[in-house]
């Protein structure tokens, strides 16, 4: 079972009528269906990209009495605008030893590769965009492009700093992509597919169906894999390739106006993917809380809801520990990943496979209640 | 439809750039790139074949095995390069002809 | 229909980055284009109802080869490649020339006679076949396999990797600082 | 519930080309509206206001590589674990558990080899091993 | 009784296992795990005792073999089959190979035991040993020649790694590194002919082979203007020149002796060189229907004769035995250009028992007094008396005195020879191939006891050496295993009939069980021979026919001969013959070294004895005209093509001005234009690859560009 919006949608009545609209064309009814839900996503991932911004500030202002923009709008809630407004108008500085060609590309292989994992993630049990057969793993895969494109991005400008931040950034993402592709195998192991809809699917009903709660090893996976995750989003406390106060601003700080845009925007925006996968890994993506089988339409927008929502809390979580936690050293670094991350992920993964095998695969809670 | 001659049309391109980059390129990384290439357009052709041909999976398998190779090999290879690089501070790969006699 | 254009789109990306690779006098450019070229022939993976082959081909190579060569690139850069970067000089001079290109030229094309030659009964008696719009799943098939016929060398690759990663970490390991 | 198509790529194609697109308007939009007063100190590399010296594109530290050379060895593994973990739990209820469990850990075990080597010869901590090798034995 | 993979497997395995375990623990394992070594290589000697008593006392028909296959890889679509069978293959010949090899392995291991001991490369030495032990097994068990080819190239790499195992030595290691790229000449020839094999008859195991020829698969075909059963037989014959170190390739063989004693026992009398033979022995077939007989006998008597006069003038005792290696060597495959099939295989027999018997007693000698050179020896008779009488029986047996084993086996070959060269209606000129097998059988006698006479008799010459030379005593593993071999130099032992009658015909100018047990293979029994090939797992089902052939003792030889009686009258010359010829050639050794009665007759030609004592000028010839001249006439093409073609014009002017749509079409058009000019490149790859093969540029990319080049030519020119 693979549950496109296409394929989704294709149950409903207004379906056959577009489709005679097309002509019966299916692949160019699909082309346009997916093109408009593409957008709108898009636009959803950029508005909340953007008010990411927002609300970092927002809430670091508040963990640390202070204001916060409150200028532009109502509470300061236009800033966003203002931002978008002002990195288009800025003069974009070509400096003069970059390498132009690769100074161009950069942010467009990190957008490019955060843009492409935003087809896999499962809004909800028929509104996924797509759900292909190797969902996690295509989406570990090609959110490595940003990595690449931090490295890029941190080599063209020729800086010593951007140099830094981009050696630093790419070695450091590689290190962390492993504990993560452990965890997330741990998951794969569990649920016995890497689409996202099967594992989704595994966690319907009360919260103990999640995977957070199925066994003791997976309850450590969630954290082994939110650590990486946030160190593969270049997050506080692993903002090491842009440490305002080490390296002036990391991988860009030759950048300026859009093409830092574009390294911000992704940069949100992954961080908002990574929040949704682990919520869609371990907290049950966007299965209602309780067991309920029946399947209408509006039913899907509260699936859609409920996913934002674990995304979003785990999005604050994101933002408080930047402001909790001090940054860590590169040796500190590369020793969590190495040797702590890492191993207990191999833990992980081997406990999961013995629990599969010894109790077949049932959860902790359904071996405690039983029947 | 496509044919698999287009495949092996592509695979011969990816194919023959590597042979041009390993036998062009003074540089040593520029020819373990070259060998990358030729390794891709063998693994593509494996793909091929086992869709268009064959009736099994085997083919992926051992594409997957070729890139299993591929990489540990860019891994050695790169160190070797590297470690070439720190002794004669130089990458030109006429100079790496130590074995001679 | 899309498959198609699928095709068409990764074979252009292929082809293209393959001509930049090729041609580019920048050692760090060529390693961008081939980044490309991988990426098409994930796509063609993918046209070839491979899923799994191309997302790895994506995992490995984009995540872990390309970058790898970057590394080696900036380790291994010296006064050679700083000069060529900033276009100081033309074609530097571990990047060939254009004899060394003419040379490589006429292998090339020995070996595309020969290829031509030998591919030629196979395209022909190979004969058009066609497929559905259905791409059913490879993964479990593949675990399958891998678990099962191949299991020798699903074991013996790790033992590989284990042998890769031990002796290319002697080799790059740096001298000790007493 | 249909089977997979080749449509279900679709997205994907169209994500990219819509990256490629807001960013090539983006790019177009802002050499619309921005200023361009390009002057030799703007497009200097920011080197807190100094004579940039040289060039950032030196040689660098091998320790990144030999992280990356880790990195790919372990990559490489989990990607040839994915199958295997995919098929884990039909082969379990088929009564193959055992089997498959058994060749899976002894893949990981050939993996965690791996780690424990580096660990030991000091691949994988950062600074230390490298400098101070006198008293590695301590800590 | 039926043969499991089980009850197979472990000949090739446990040696492998071994190798294993000394490669990964040798150092933790006390004694270096020199005790792994040889438990592996008598587990292995036990099997295949097992099959070598089911095989020769008559428990299946005479041409009964075992045949398992399974697949390696199958590459086959529809209708179009590509597959490639790996498999066992034991017919007789092979079970008293397997026999032989693992026997003398077993003994010379444990010889090692005592020689390698306290020895800094101990543990390297017993980590190459069994490797080498199993890859010949591996041989000799493999169906089809690709695998044959693989252990092939393992047992190069080993004898590489034995040979230079005292790699700080300078001329160890050029004498591996020669070793390895001699041989390697061979190789590349044996690999292009089972190429062409395989892509005309599309499989390369024997049976199929034996099948194509009788169907006459290679009749029509012909490959470079040359039929293709020539070419193929030639190329395959190279190979075996090359591991068997016949006369042109011979030179690496001598400087093998840079390695500790046994490794050359092993290299030099059971296993490397004995591969050689094998192969041109399995592919006899091949060899008749290429016309290649007369051939094989030429460069096998030239062998014989050649190797025997150099012996003649060496001092160092390990270089006599070196080149009596290879004239022995010659006379096998005098054998196989003759026709005398068996003959030939049980020479390769009787020889590896009494040639590794000698070099273990050579080493036994230089490990008590510590000195190779003949001159400084003598006298040491009283000191080392059990290898005193190990080394004179093995000497009379490859001297062919008779009730030896050397005398039964040489004996029908000569004998064989002698009908072919003369009686057989042959070209005349042939009769060259008797006339230097005999001579070469006086010389090997003479510089056999020269040896003999030089080391143990006489006064000691150099009376320092002597005191200090250790009395031997009886020990397990220093100088039982060369008496153990010793009695297996009795020639009984392979001229009676073990298989029914009693033991008969002591003299041996017949040879029962082997005539009968070995004889060429009849191409015509194996067509449609897929019915025979048992896969691999399942048991095998074999015929339990009374050899009848056998019981009344009627000779394995295919229909009667017309001309029986000729033969049997050759046979009766040449072993009256022989005998006379190796009496005189021992009593004139004991005249001139012992009595003295005659003075040496060095003095009397020193410009032919200084030819002798520089090996006919072999290695100064490849050193100079084939390494100085070629690679440096190749080295200068290189250089000009460099420097004058590649970076004179490199800064052309005008290269700047269309860089832009050089940089699209670069290759293309330049293809167009300096197709002329770099075609000589192409033309000299071709000229001058064999060269590089042995020697190397150390240009990576000219070895690429060659890769290409060759390959394609070789693909243009058979096509298939």
């Amino acid at each position: 079972m693979n549950q496109t919006i296409v394929s989704y949608l294709s149950k409903y009545e207004f379906y056959k009528t577009l489709l005679d609209l097309f002509g019966g064309n299916e692949s160019l009814l699909a082309f346009v269906i997916y093109l408009i839900a593409a957008l709108v996503v898009i636009l959803v991932c950029a508005t909340i990209g953007g008010f990411g911004t927002y609300a970092e500030r927002k809430i670091s202002a508040d963990l640390q009495a202070r204001m916060g923009p409150n200028r532009v709008g109502p509470y300061g809630l236009l800033q966003v605008l203002a931002d978008g407004i002002k990195m288009i108008t800025k003069e974009d500085i070509m400096p003069f030893a970059a390498d132009k060609f690769l100074f161009y590309l950069a942010p467009l292989l990190a957008l490019v590769g955060v843009f492409a994992t935003l087809a896999v993630v499962p809004w909800s049990s028929g509104f996924a965009l797509t759900d292909l057969n190797v969902g996690v793993f295509y989406l570990i895969a090609i959110s490595s492009l940003v990595g690449l494109g931090i490295f890029l991005g941190g080599y063209a400008s020729n800086s010593k700093w951007s140099m830094l931040g981009g050696m630093r950034g790419a070695s450091q993402i590689i290190s962390y992509e492993i504990p993560v592709t452990l965890s997330v195998l741990a998951i794969v192991l569990m649920a016995g597919g890497m689409s996202f809809g099967t594992i989704v699917g595994q966690q319907k009903g009360l919260p103990f169906n999640w995977y957070l709660f199925h066994n003791p090893f997976t309850f450590i996976g969630f954290f082994v894999y939110f650590t990486g995750a946030l160190a593969e989003t270049n997050r506080a406390p692993f903002d090491l390739p842009e440490a305002e106060s080490e390296l002036v601003s990391g991988y860009h700080t030759e950048y300026t106006g859009m093409r830092f845009g574009f390294f911000a925007l992704a940069e949100y925006i992954e961080i908002f993917v990574v929040c949704g996968v682990a919520a869609a890994l371990f907290l049950g993506g966007s299965n209602l809380p309780i067991n309920i089988n029946i399947d209408i339409l509006p039913l899907q927008f509260v699936e859609i809801i409920i996913f934002i929502t674990k995304t979003l809390l785990l999005y604050y979580v994101v933002i408080w520990i930047r402001w909790t936690l001090p940054r860590l050293r590169v040796d500190q670094l590369m020793s969590i990943c190495w040797k702590y991350l890492t191993p207990i992920a191999i833990f992980n993964l081997v406990g999961c496979a013995i629990w599969m095998v010894a109790f077949n695969g049932r959860s902790l809670a359904d071996l405690i209640i039983g029947h | 439809m496509i044919s698999l001659a287009s495949y092996l049309v592509i695979s011969l391109i990816l194919f023959v750039a590597g042979i041009t980059v390993m036998v062009a390129r003074k540089n040593l990384v520029a020819i373990l790139l070259g060998v990358e290439l030729v390794l891709n357009a063998a693994a593509l052709n494996f793909v091929a074949y086992s869709r268009y041909l064959a009736n099994n999976l085997d083919g992926h398998i051992f594409s997957l095995f070729i890139i299993v190779i591929a990489a540990s090999e860019a891994a050695v290879g790169l160190a070797i390069v590297i470690r070439f690089f720190q002794i004669k501070d130089t990458i030109h790969v006429d100079e790496a002809t130590q074995l001679r006699n | 229909m899309f498959v198609q254009i699928l095709f068409g789109l990764s074979a252009l990306l292929t082809i293209s980055c393959v001509i930049g690779v090729v041609a580019t006098r920048n050692i760090m450019h060529s390693c961008v284009f081939l980044l490309g070229t991988l990426l098409g022939v994930a796509g063609l993976y993918a046209t070839l109802g491979a899923d799994f082959v191309a997302v790895t081909q994506i995992m490995v190579y984009v995540g872990g080869v390309v970058i790898l060569m970057l590394f080696a690139v900036m380790l291994t850069g010296g006064k050679d490649f700083v000069s060529k970067a900033q276009n100081l000089l033309g074609l530097a001079p571990t990047m060939g020339n254009k004899w060394t290109y003419s040379l490589a030229g006429l292998v090339a094309l020995v070996f595309v006679l020969t290829n031509v030659k030998l591919l030629s009964n196979i395209i022909t008696d190979a004969g058009p076949k066609t497929f559905g719009n259905e791409m059913p799943s490879t993964v479990s098939q593949l675990g399958h396999l891998l678990v099962k016929d191949h299991v020798l060398a699903f074991e013996l690759s790790s033992v590989l990797l284990l042998g890769a990663l031990v002796g290319a970490a002697i080799i790059a390991r740096p001298k000790k600082k007493q | 519930m249909t089977p997979a198509s080749f449509d279900g790529l679709m997205p994907i194609v169209i994500l990219m080309a819509i990256a490629v697109a807001l960013f090539l308007g983006g790019h177009f939009l802002s050499v619309y509206l921005s200023p361009k007063k390009p002057s030799h100190l703007k497009s200097t590399p920011y080197e807190c206001g100094e004579e940039p010296v040289g060039t950032a594109w030196s040689m660098f530290n091998i320790r990144f590589y030999v992280v990356g050379l880790i990195f790919i060895i372990f990559d490489v593994e989990s990607v040839l674990m994915f199958p295997v973990a995919a098929i884990f739990k039909e082969m379990n209820e088929m009564g193959e558990g055992g089997y498959v469990l058994i060749v899976f850990l002894s893949f990981v075990s050939i993996l965690l080899e791996g780690i424990a080597y580096c660990w030991k010869k000091g691949d994988l901590d950062w600074v230390k091993s490298y400098q101070i090798s006198a008293n590695k034995g301590k800590k | 009784m039926e043969y499991s993979v089980g009850s197979i497997a472990p000949i090739f395995l446990a040696p492998v296992l071994a190798f294993v375990i000394n490669a990964f623990f040798g150092r933790r394992l006390p004694r270096n795990g020199d005790w792994v070594a040889v438990l592996g290589v008598f587990i292995s000697f036990i099997f295949s005792a097992r099959i070598f008593g089911d095989f020769v006392f008559g428990k299946f028909a005479t041409d009964y073999y075992i045949h398992k296959t399974f697949t390696w890889l199958d590459l086959s679509y529809m209708d179009q089959v590509w597959k490639f069978d790996l498999g066992i293959y034991i017919d007789n010949m092979a079970a008293i190979m397997l026999l032989m090899v693992s026997g003398v392995a077993t003994l010379i291991h444990l010889f090692s035991t005592w020689y390698m001991d306290h020895d800094p490369r101990h543990g390297r030495f017993f980590t190459f040993l069994p490797l080498f032990t199993s890859a010949m097994l591996g041989l000799v068990l493999s169906d089809n020649l690709l695998a044959l080819f693989m252990f092939w190239e393992v047992m190069g790499f080993c004898s590489y790694s034995l040979i230079g195992i005292y790699y700080e030595k300078e001329e160890a290691g050029d004498a591996s590194i020669k070793a390895f790229m001699t041989t390697r000449v061979g190789d590349v020839f044996l690999l292009l002919g089972i190429v062409a094999i395989y892509m005309v008859i599309g499989s390369v195991t024997y049976t199929d082979i034996y099948a194509a020829i009788a169907e006459g698969k290679f009749a029509g075909q012909s490959v470079l203007g040359i039929g293709l059963a020539t070419f193929t037989g030639f190329c395959l014959f190279l190979g075996a020149m090359g591991k068997s170190a016949q006369f042109p390739l011979h030179v690496w063989l001598p400087d093998a002796m840079m390695g500790p004693t046994p490794g050359s026992a092993l290299i030099h009398a059971a296993t490397m060189v004995a591969a050689g033979v094998y192969l041109s022995l399995r592919m006899y077939p091949l060899m008749v229907a290429g016309d290649l007989t007369a051939f094989i006998a030429i460069i096998g008597a030239i062998t014989a004769f050649g190797a025997a006069t150099i012996a003649l003038v060496q001092t160092d005792i390990k270089a006599v035995l070196a080149f009596s290696t290879i004239s022995q060597l010659g006379y096998m495959m005098i054998g196989v250009g003759v026709g005398s099939y068996n003959a030939a295989f049980m020479h390769l027999i009787t020889h590896a028992v009494f040639k590794a018997c000698l070099f273990l007693s050579a080493g036994s000698v230089i490990h008590s007094i510590h000195e190779q050179q003949m001159p400084k020896m003598g006298g040491l008779r009283k000191k080392l008396p059990y290898t005193f009488i190990a080394m004179f029986c093995c000497s009379l047996a490859i001297a062919g005195v008779p009730f030896f084993s050397g005398f039964v086996s040489k004996d029908r070959i000569l004998g064989d020879a002698l009908y072919w060269g003369f009686m057989a209606g042959q070209n005349p000129m042939l009769a060259i191939v008797p006339i230097l097998g005999f001579a070469g059988a006086f010389l090997t006698a003479f510089y056999m006891f020269r040896m003999i006479f030089l080391t143990f008799f006489g006064t000691p010459r150099d009376q320092h050496i002597y005191d200090h030379a250790h009395q031997e005593h009886l020990s397990f593993t220093s100088n039982v295993p060369l008496l153990i071999l010793t009695v297996f130099t009795l020639g009984f032992w392979y001229a009676g009939s073990l298989t029914g009658q009693g033991i008969v015909n002591v003299m041996g100018a017949k040879t029962e069980w082997f005539k009968i047990l070995v004889e060429a293979p009849q191409v015509e029994k194996f067509v449609g021979s897929e019915a025979k090939k048992t896969p691999f797992i399942e048991p095998t089902t074999y015929t339990e026919t009374l050899p009848v052939a056998v019981l009344d003792g009627q000779t394995g030889y295919a229909g009667p001969n017309p001309d029986e009686h000729k033969i049997h009258s050759a046979h009766v010359i040449g072993a009256v013959a022989s005998i006379i010829i190796a009496l005189t050639g021992i009593f004139l050794a004991f005249l001139m070294y012992v009595k003295g009665a005659i003075k040496p007759l060095a003095p009397k030609f020193p410009g032919y004895v200084r030819t002798l004592q520089n090996r006919y000028y072999f290695d100064k010839v490849y050193q100079d005209i084939v390494i100085k001249k070629g690679l440096l006439g190749l080295n200068r093409l290189l250089a000009w093509f460099d420097m004058g073609i590649y970076d004179r014009f490199a800064v052309d002017g005008w290269a700047k001005v269309n860089r832009v749509l050089f940089r699209i079409a670069k290759w293309f058009d330049n293809v167009v234009i300096d197709a002329v000019g770099v075609d000589g490149a192409g033309v000299a790859v071709n000229l001058f690859n064999l060269v590089l093969r042995i020697v190397q540029s150390g240009k990576i990319q000219f070895y690429f560009i060659m890769l290409i080049v060759v390959l394609c030519s070789y693909i243009w020119t058979l096509n298939f």
